[in-house]
């Protein structure tokens, strides 16, 4: 019975005539397609270069991987399941459809002409067409429905498509969201009208046997039946229907280069080209200087092609806006408006490519780009944040018009607040590199001068004395003061660790206490271990990303000079932000080491037994993954390892691993003033702690979130129920180290009692210095 | 060729300010080693009030004409100049002020004659002027003696007590004139400051801050301490010029001079400008990380310790 | 005021089950099967030297999913499984210092379980030989490869004497070199069979058996080497080289059909390794060979006795062998079979492979009791106490690794250890008076 | 308009100062220099002046042998021209400095000339006002706010007295200011730019002959002694706010001392 008659025929009841036309329509409707791709291929020609295919393996690693999370839908569903497997649904019933076309395409257009006895669209494969395709049209309109109830239903915080920087009422974005009904709405309406029309021709042709194998049209086509369509008005219906549904369909082809479904065709490149050191290594100056001689991302022209794909790869999911530190503290930064910024600046540079229904409102922009930061702005004595007007080199006048992006288009106080946490990289499910772009305005912020003063301070004493304390870099060792044992000087005898100790472990008070202890440890497991004392300045990552490139090569390459001085085989360093720059940025600069954190090593010593748990830190702790650690670094576990080994009742909160949040000190931040924020991201991460109900110890493994946490815990409250500790300092205790004094009568228990035997530290090591004559 | 000490009297809206009378005692003391007479000049229009509160010195030189009614540097600097030759005095007293600042350097240029700046003692050995200057925000102290035994010191207000100089009297008047004047720079108004909420001068307790704070929502501890202590809080140049608290609220040179039973200072490293304004208060605390921060030399009492944790503690402390 | 939680627990530390914030589903458990397992989080450098050595390529596959942790036989006596070494190769331990080099019996059963095909088998000689390179291996380790290179087995015993174990057997025993014609079987003895005491016996035992079935076989003799495959398991393949060369020469030099060996080490040398050295061949295990020759056995007497097999390593697991020994035993009769929770493809290791037969001393540091006590008692538990129980094994290193280990555990007089081919010399003699 | 700044490197107060051997002057083997604080500031209203009013900004600097960086940091920050006066070993007596910098200014156009009001090594005077006596031109210390009347020949300049009382005073041009402050945070300069610069930049130069000396002679210098009057209290922060707590109610002050 499977013969040639278990068949449809493509274009039944059309005329020759209408054949034509719709090979017509067919040809315009592609060209429409193919010329608005091109558009977006020249744009992107007009990108600066840059390389992103690097060694050929990598290249192909990077391009497997990104087929896979395409086809596995693994970025989409990661995060957010419903809209993962709803997207899935409507992908793979797009792409199935699509095939499902083509198919016919061939057998109707191609096969006639070239091997007529071929025709195969007949008999079990045309059964088996009819199945698949009636599914996977199903999926696709149920996870179209999906969605659309979830835009509907949900009020998901993603998709509020409200700025953070400019208020609601200058702020329209009706136009977003129309584009992304409109989107949804054009794939239902393709579905649905597929559907009809099937059912209309098996009405038309009195059911069919075999066409119960297009089980949707067949249970459509019964229901009408059933409520008396006749055979004949439903062939009449079916034609009408035909040629909508060949409209809706051409036209959505010719549609999408203008319109969101350009990610249809631009995140998979994206997800295959992302580079696994996004944020973590950032690009060098390139060698060519620009015409008038500007450092950093100051115009549209100095984007890179890969950064024009970022921006048209957005599809306003708004997950790297969830995730993003800035806004959860009501600063004026969301990563997603930023990547829509640069988009629409872009695109209306280059108008002809711009979705109409994201054209920016000049309205919206008219009234945010004076505020800008004009040199007054970022630099009132004041410290604000930069709303007040400015009388600088003529910054807001350039925008929107004029294409200045960093301090016109995109804010200073916008660019100033990213903490560089790298949460919207890794949330975003098509690979944008957010980051890198931040920094490089950063850069022409810092070319202009404009510079937040808090920051500049820390730079012209990093520039001078290669810290951001304002104190002697002579005096960087000084912290090793007192201790019981030296510590060896790393530029004189050979060690097996180089310990790189960082400013804030170096210069600040409370951390101070912490890198004693660490050195206490370290030698208690008789770890051959040395420091580069006056020799070592900031490592310059929190420089780097802050734009100041030249002083991170200034710096950078000072402890490259130290280190080639200094015999040793790893580096340790407390500070995850030292440890990325070191790891990533300095083999750039001609310096390649192996770099380990000291919770690796710690966990590394506990598991070789040169340290033992003594007296277990039997209490509820939770555990703070610093940003440059989990995500930059990717170092999860150690931490861990070691708080387990110790005994800790470890329990985690929600946020953690490399979903950590932000303490807000990153990216140098740290330098900068954040009284204008809503609430600080530090204080809302030590509510997450509280919220889990009897944590005793809030632990990190930062120098700066320990400080960060310290204050945060004192300004929530929570300072005398909560105690913000160092991993080094609950170690110390498990190991039971001894107090280097006999201040602390019994001896401490915990890190409370440590941190008490840290203060009489300090307090004996005024008394040395001669100014504790009480 | 004389052994005479010069004082140049600084006045403002009708009376003559208090590095002036400090200056005056010392000039007196000196002069009694010297032999010579402690001279005050006073430059101004209408001087005989001012002249009746300068009965510490000897002898006071007046240029009486309504040019000087306020200051100018060009007219001040005109005037003295001629008189400096004249006399010839083994030692030049000036303020360390902004007006002192305008017309010592000057004066130093135009005469030929030495300048010590900064100073914080004046002596006299064998007979020669020995001057003690603050150097390097005042880390540094520097013994100097004039090449030629004599010339002009800029003195740090404070440094002397005030109360040495305040004598009533009428020491005989010498009346110059006509004046030299210079019309290069010309008085326009005077500008008050802002009235403030706190008259920091009347307070008794002053917590004072600096720099060390941090930032500026830090300043809610500092306010709960004030109020724990049932004063006011103070701050250093640097949070003034950034608008943190007004004007008003300023200690030191450019700000307020505060003489409060209790002086709290808390992160504050103690700049010389800024001991001006406060070494007189009673008792002086100072809390600060820096153990060698020049604050503690003139504190009763210090601490090297955060701030913030000390101003915390003790709000604790006084709360109950 | 503890608010109590939904949670799950993972590793000993608590997290919550569902974590959404701001309307993002972060829950650890579902996202983390999205993110690609990093080797970024530790220094590549250990990672990077393993996998550049020839055969250490597998460790970098490695995803941590802990399969191979229970089934590793080290692993119940011990701190160590494969896992392990791989999480300390990530941070950075290239394992060349560590003792846990030395404990991987290369048994394989991880490898049998393994998803991602980590190969100990193969990074393990591989790491090893480097130590070896290095200097850096244990004494008993260094004495024995001294050993094997100087007399060409591992006891240091003259080469000349490897066949004296002939004298004894009650048979006649022909020697190659002296037949001037071609056999059919040349019996490759090996080591513990030629020169330890309980493998003279399993020798001797397998002399008669072959007399009785009247195949026509022949010794090496002197020129028999040591195969070497352990050797080269534990890091020395210079010197596995070294005497496969001086059998492979012995074995050219005479014309034969098949190569029967006594040791499954052998035979996986002969069958697996020797063919790239330059010999090909047809290599049986004994127990392979007599198996379809059963019927062709007499039995004179009935073996009375509750028998339990152990598989070696490589025999079953390594070469997929667990038929034929069974099918011997099942022949004898009066013998009752019964087997062992470890048994086939999930038998348990004597920890005698991969050099363990000589780093005894090394590894009893580590360890909490002998693989092989172990193993002996799993087989009291099965075959029981009175007496009658019988170990049998197929693997010249087992019966004194076994005997030692029924002595140490206290189970003397209430276990056997006996060759397979003792128990069928045993059934086809007439029954002891 | 031209504006003329005159700028120096002073000790780097981050470093601790210590005393040489002789005991007349530092050690300056370990310091290092920074541009004196009030200079910058004094940078940064000639660069806003000049963008208001037009014209150039001149940096000049004693050469002493290390002034690349701070005169590139001026081209960085967008001074228009930077020269080096003279030849000079160290950082003379401010009236060496005065008299070298007046040297040069004879030869060069200008109408504003700033420095900062003092530097924290002005032993013998402040610059600014030696520099106006040997020029002969007008000059106003303590300024904190600069404005240049529409016809370029006056400017109106805030004098600040203590208390926060200011005067305003208009001055001829051409003049001298001492800036105590300028309407911005000083901008920055990245470093980039400097270094680029120190390789590529034009410095002019002026050769000046300035002799003679400050007319003071240094018998001693010390550091002072910190803990001369200070009580130091020791221990944790409750612990010192216990003793403050003593110390007030001893003597009866604050609320403390009620209760």
């Amino acid at each position: 019975m499977l013969d040639q008659t278990v068949s449809r025929e493509v274009f039944e009841g059309l005329s020759a005539t209408g054949e034509l036309l719709f090979y017509l329509a067919s040809a315009v409707a592609t060209l429409v397609f193919l010329v608005g791709t091109g558009l977006k291929f020249r744009k992107y020609a007009h990108g600066r270069r840059e390389d992103r295919i690097g060694d050929r393996a990598g290249f192909l690693r990077g391009l497997l991987r990104g087929s896979a999370e395409v086809a596995a839908n693994s970025t989409v569903r990661k995060r957010d399941t419903y809209a993962g497997v709803a997207h899935a649904a409507i992908m793979w019933g797009f792409i199935v459809l699509f095939i499902g076309t083509a198919i016919l395409t061939i057998d109707t257009d191609i096969i006639p002409f070239v091997a007529p006895d071929a025709h195969f669209f007949w008999g079990a494969f045309y059964i088996g067409y009819s199945v698949v395709l009636d599914v996977l049209g199903l999926a696709m309109l149920m996870g179209i429905g999906a969605m659309a109830w979830r835009r509907l239903r949900f009020h998901k915080p993603q998709l509020d498509y409200r700025r953070v920087d400019i208020s609601p009422a200058t702020t329209d974005r009706r136009g977003f969201v129309a584009g992304d009904w409109i989107f949804l709405g054009w794939l239902a309406l393709l579905g649905v009208s597929g559907f009809m029309l099937e059912a209309f021709r098996i009405v038309a042709h009195d059911f069919p046997w075999f066409e119960v194998w297009s089980p949707v049209g067949w249970v459509l086509g019964s229901l009408m039946a059933t409520v008396g369509l006749s055979a004949a008005t439903a062939e009449t219906a079916r034609m009408t229907l035909w040629w909508s549904h060949a409209a809706i369909a051409l036209a959505f082809v010719a549609w999408i280069p203008f319109s969101k479904a350009v990610h249809m065709l631009a995140d998979p490149v994206n997800l295959g080209l992302r580079s696994p050191l996004a944020g973590r290594r950032l690009p060098v100056l390139p060698s060519i200087a620009t015409a008038d001689g500007h450092i950093g991302l100051r115009d549209t022209f100095d984007l890179t092609w890969k950064q024009l794909v970022d921006a048209d790869a957005c599809t306003k999911c708004g997950r790297c806006h969830a995730a993003c530190p800035a806004v959860a503290s009501g600063a004026p930064l969301s990563p997603r408006d930023l990547v829509l910024d640069l988009r629409q600046q872009v695109d209306a540079e280059w108008a002809i490519l711009a979705p109409l229904h994201e054209r920016r409102s000049d309205r919206e922009y008219g009234l945010a780009a004076p505020g800008g930061n004009g040199h007054a702005g970022g630099n009132g004595h004041a410290g604000g944040n930069g709303t007040d007007g400015g009388s600088g080199p003529g910054v807001g006048a350039q925008a929107p018009g004029g294409g200045l992006l960093a301090g016109g288009l995109i804010s200073a106080a916008t660019l100033w607040s990213c903490t560089t946490c790298l949460a919207c990289v890794e949330a975003c499910p098509v690979g944008i590199e957010h980051v890198p772009t931040i920094v490089g305005m950063r850069r022409s912020l810092v070319d202009q001068g404009l510079v937040e003063p808090g920051l500049q301070a820390a730079f012209t004493s990093l520039a001078k004395q290669g810290n951001s304390f304002g104190q002697s870099g002579r005096t960087r060792g000084r912290w090793t003061e007192g201790l019981p044992t030296p510590i060896v000087d790393a530029r004189r005898q050979d060690v097996d660790w180089l310990w790189f100790v960082g400013d804030f472990a170096s210069f600040d008070a409370r951390v101070q206490e912490a890198t004693r202890l660490v050195a206490r440890v370290f030698q208690a497991a008789d770890v051959d271990f040395g420091i580069l004392y006056e020799g070592e300045r900031n490592a310059g990552n929190d420089i780097r990303r802050a734009g100041e490139e030249g002083l991170f090569e200034l710096l950078a390459e000072h402890n490259i000079g130290q280190l080639s001085k200094a015999r040793f085989r790893r580096i340790v360093t407390t500070d995850p932000h030292t440890l990325n720059t070191l790891r990533f940025e300095y083999p750039q600069l001609g310096g390649s080491y192996e770099v380990w954190h000291y919770s690796q090593l710690l966990a590394a010593l506990f598991d070789y037994g040169h340290l033992a748990t003594r007296r277990r830190v039997d209490r509820r702790v939770t555990y703070h993954d610093p940003c440059y650690l989990a995500r930059y670094a990717e170092v999860t576990r150690a931490p861990r390892e070691v708080l387990v080994a110790i005994g800790a009742r470890l329990v985690e909160m929600p946020r953690n691993g490399a979903n950590t949040f932000c303490c807000g000190a990153g990216g140098g931040r740290v330098w900068m003033d954040d009284s204008g924020l809503a609430e600080r991201p530090s204080e809302q991460r030590i509510r997450e702690a509280v919220a889990l109900g009897g944590i005793v110890d809030f632990v990190t493994a930062c120098p700066k979130d320990l400080t960060m946490y310290t204050a945060a815990a004192k300004a929530t409250g929570n300072g005398d129920s909560l105690v913000v500790a160092d991993l080094i300092e609950l170690v110390a205790a498990a190991i039971d180290l001894e107090p280097i004094t006999a201040e602390g009568g019994d001896g401490p228990t915990g890190a409370a009692g440590l941190a008490a035997a840290a203060h009489g530290e300090m307090a004996a090591l005024t008394a040395t210095t001669g100014r504790g004559d009480a | 060729m004389s052994d005479d000490i010069l004082v140049l009297v600084e006045h403002r809206a009708g009376t003559v300010l208090d590095p002036t009378f400090e200056l005056l005692g010392r000039a007196r003391a000196l002069a009694a080693e010297t032999g010579g007479q402690a001279i005050a000049v006073v430059l101004g229009s209408g001087v005989d009030p001012l002249v009746a509160t300068l009965g510490a010195a000897d002898r006071v030189i007046a240029v009486d004409d309504p040019a000087f009614a306020e200051f100018s540097p060009s007219s001040y600097q005109a005037a003295l100049v001629p008189i400096v030759r004249d006399r010839s005095p083994r030692l030049v007293l000036v303020a360390n002020t902004g007006p002192g600042m305008d017309v010592a350097s000057g004066l130093s240029a135009a005469t030929g004659l030495a300048l010590a700046a900064y100073a914080t003692g004046v002596a006299l050995e064998g007979g020669a002027p020995v001057v003690t200057c603050q150097l390097y925000a005042g880390k540094i102290d520097a013994r100097v003696r004039f090449a030629d035994g004599r010339g002009i010191a800029t003195v740090v207000a404070g440094s002397f007590p005030v109360e040495s100089g305040m004598a009533a009297g009428s020491p005989p008047v010498e009346r110059l004139g006509p004046p030299a004047t210079d019309g290069r720079i010309r008085f326009k108004a005077l500008l008050a400051p802002e009235a403030g909420d706190v008259d920091i001068t009347r307070e008794t307790v002053l917590v004072s801050v600096g720099r060390g704070v941090g930032e500026q929502e830090n300043l809610e501890l500092v306010e709960e301490l004030a109020t724990a202590l049932g004063g006011a809080v103070s701050v250093s140049r640097p949070l003034a010029d950034a608008g943190w608290l007004p004007r008003s609220r300023q200690v030191g040179k450019s700000g307020l001079k505060v003489k409060p039973r209790l002086y709290l200072a808390l992160g504050i490293s103690g700049a010389p400008e800024h001991l001006e304004g406060m070494r007189g208060a009673d008792l002086i605390i100072a809390v600060n990380t820096d153990p060698r921060a020049p604050i503690f030399s003139v504190a009763h009492y210090g601490a090297v310790a955060d701030l913030l944790d000390v101003a915390q503690a003790l709000t604790r402390r006084l709360a109950g | 005021m503890q608010r109590e939680l939904p949670v799950i627990k993972v590793d000993g530390v608590t997290e919550l089950e569902h974590a959404v914030v701001e309307g993002v589903d972060i829950s650890g458990h579902w996202n983390r099967m999205f993110t690609q397992r990093s080797i970024t989080e530790y220094p590549t450098e250990a990672m990077d030297w393993i996998t550049g050595l020839e055969g250490g390529e597998s460790l970098r596959n490695c995803y941590q999913c802990g399969k191979c942790v229970p089934v590793c036989p080290v692993n119940h006596v011990g701190d160590y499984g494969p896992r392990k070494l791989n999480a300390k190769v990530i941070r950075g331990n290239r394992l060349i210092d560590d003792p846990d080099l030395w404990l991987c019996t290369t048994c394989g059963n991880c490898y049998r379980v393994c998803p991602k095909e980590v190969n100990p088998i193969q990074f393990m000689p591989a790491i090893r030989e480097q130590a070896v390179l290095e200097g850096n291996i244990p004494d008993e380790l260094s004495d024995v490869f001294r050993n094997l290179q100087r007399t060409g087995n591992p006891m240091g015993e003259s080469p000349r004497k490897r066949a004296d174990w002939i004298a004894g057997a009650g048979v006649e025993i022909p020697v190659i070199s002296q037949l001037d014609r071609p056999v059919d079987v040349l019996w490759y003895v090996s080591d513990y069979t030629s020169y330890h005491p309980r493998g003279q016996d399993a020798a001797r035992a397998m002399a008669r058996v072959l007399t009785a079935l009247g195949v026509d076989f022949a010794i090496l003799g002197p020129e028999e080497r040591s195969d070497g495959d352990s050797a080269r398991l534990a890091g020395e393949t210079g010197l596995f080289e070294l005497l496969a060369e001086q059998n492979i020469k012995a074995f050219s030099r005479y014309e034969f059909k098949r190569l029967v060996v006594m040791d499954p080490h052998a035979y996986n040398a002969f069958r697996n390794r020797y063919p790239a050295l330059g010999w090909e061949g047809e290599v049986l295990h004994y127990t392979q060979f007599l198996a379809p020759l059963v019927d062709g056995m007499r039995f004179l007497s009935r073996v009375e006795l509750d028998v339990t097999y152990h598989d070696p390593c490589y025999l079953g697991r390594n070469n997929g062998e667990y038929d034929a020994p069974r099918r011997l035993l099942e022949a004898i009769p009066g013998i009752r079979l019964a087997e062992m929770p470890h048994n086939r493809a999930n038998g348990y290791c004597c920890g005698g492979g991969g050099g363990g037969m000589w780093l005894d001393g090394t590894v009893a540091g580590h360890v909490s009791e002998r693989l092989s006590e172990r193993r002996v008692r799993e087989a009291v538990a099965t075959v029981g106490t009175d007496g009658t129980g019988v170990l049998s094994v197929a693997c010249p290193y087992e019966p004194s690794r076994f005997e030692d280990a029924v002595k140490s555990t206290g189970n003397d007089g209430r276990l056997v250890v006996r060759d397979i081919i003792e128990l069928l010399d045993q059934a086809m003699q007439p029954p002891a008076a | 308009m031209e504006f003329i700044v005159l700028l120096k490197q002073v000790p780097d107060l981050a470093e601790e100062l210590e005393i040489d051997a002789d005991g007349t002057d530092l050690a300056r083997d370990w310091l290092s220099y920074v541009t004196s604080e009030w200079d910058e500031y004094a940078l940064e209203e000639a660069l806003q002046l000049r963008d208001q009013a037009g014209g150039s900004v001149t940096c000049l600097a004693l050469d002493t042998g290390s002034v690349d960086e701070l005169l590139a940091t001026c081209l960085a920050r967008g001074a228009d021209r930077v020269v080096k006066v003279g030849s000079f070993e160290r950082q003379p007596a401010s009236h060496v400095a005065a008299a070298a910098f007046a040297a040069a200014l004879r030869d060069m156009p200008h109408h504003l000339v700033l420095t900062g009001v003092q530097a924290i090594d002005d032993l013998d005077g402040q610059v600014g006002p030696l520099v106006a006596t040997l020029l002969d031109l007008p000059h106003v210390s303590v300024v904190t706010h600069i404005a240049v009347g529409p016809d370029g020949r006056t400017a109106t300049v805030h004098q600040e007295y203590a208390g926060g009382v200011v005067a305003e005073l208009e001055v001829d041009l051409p003049a001298t200011l001492g800036v105590q402050t300028s309407r911005e945070t000083p901008r920055y300069a990245p470093v980039s730019r400097v270094r680029q610069l120190m390789k590529t930049m034009e410095v002019g130069s002026v050769e000046v002959s300035a002799d003679g000396g400050a007319g003071l002679v240094i018998e001693a210098m010390s550091v002072p002694e910190v803990s001369a009057t200070a009580e130091m209290i020791a221990g944790s922060p409750d612990a010192i706010a216990e003793r403050i707590a003593a110390i007030l109610a001893e003597r009866g002050i604050g609320k403390a001392a009620v209760r």
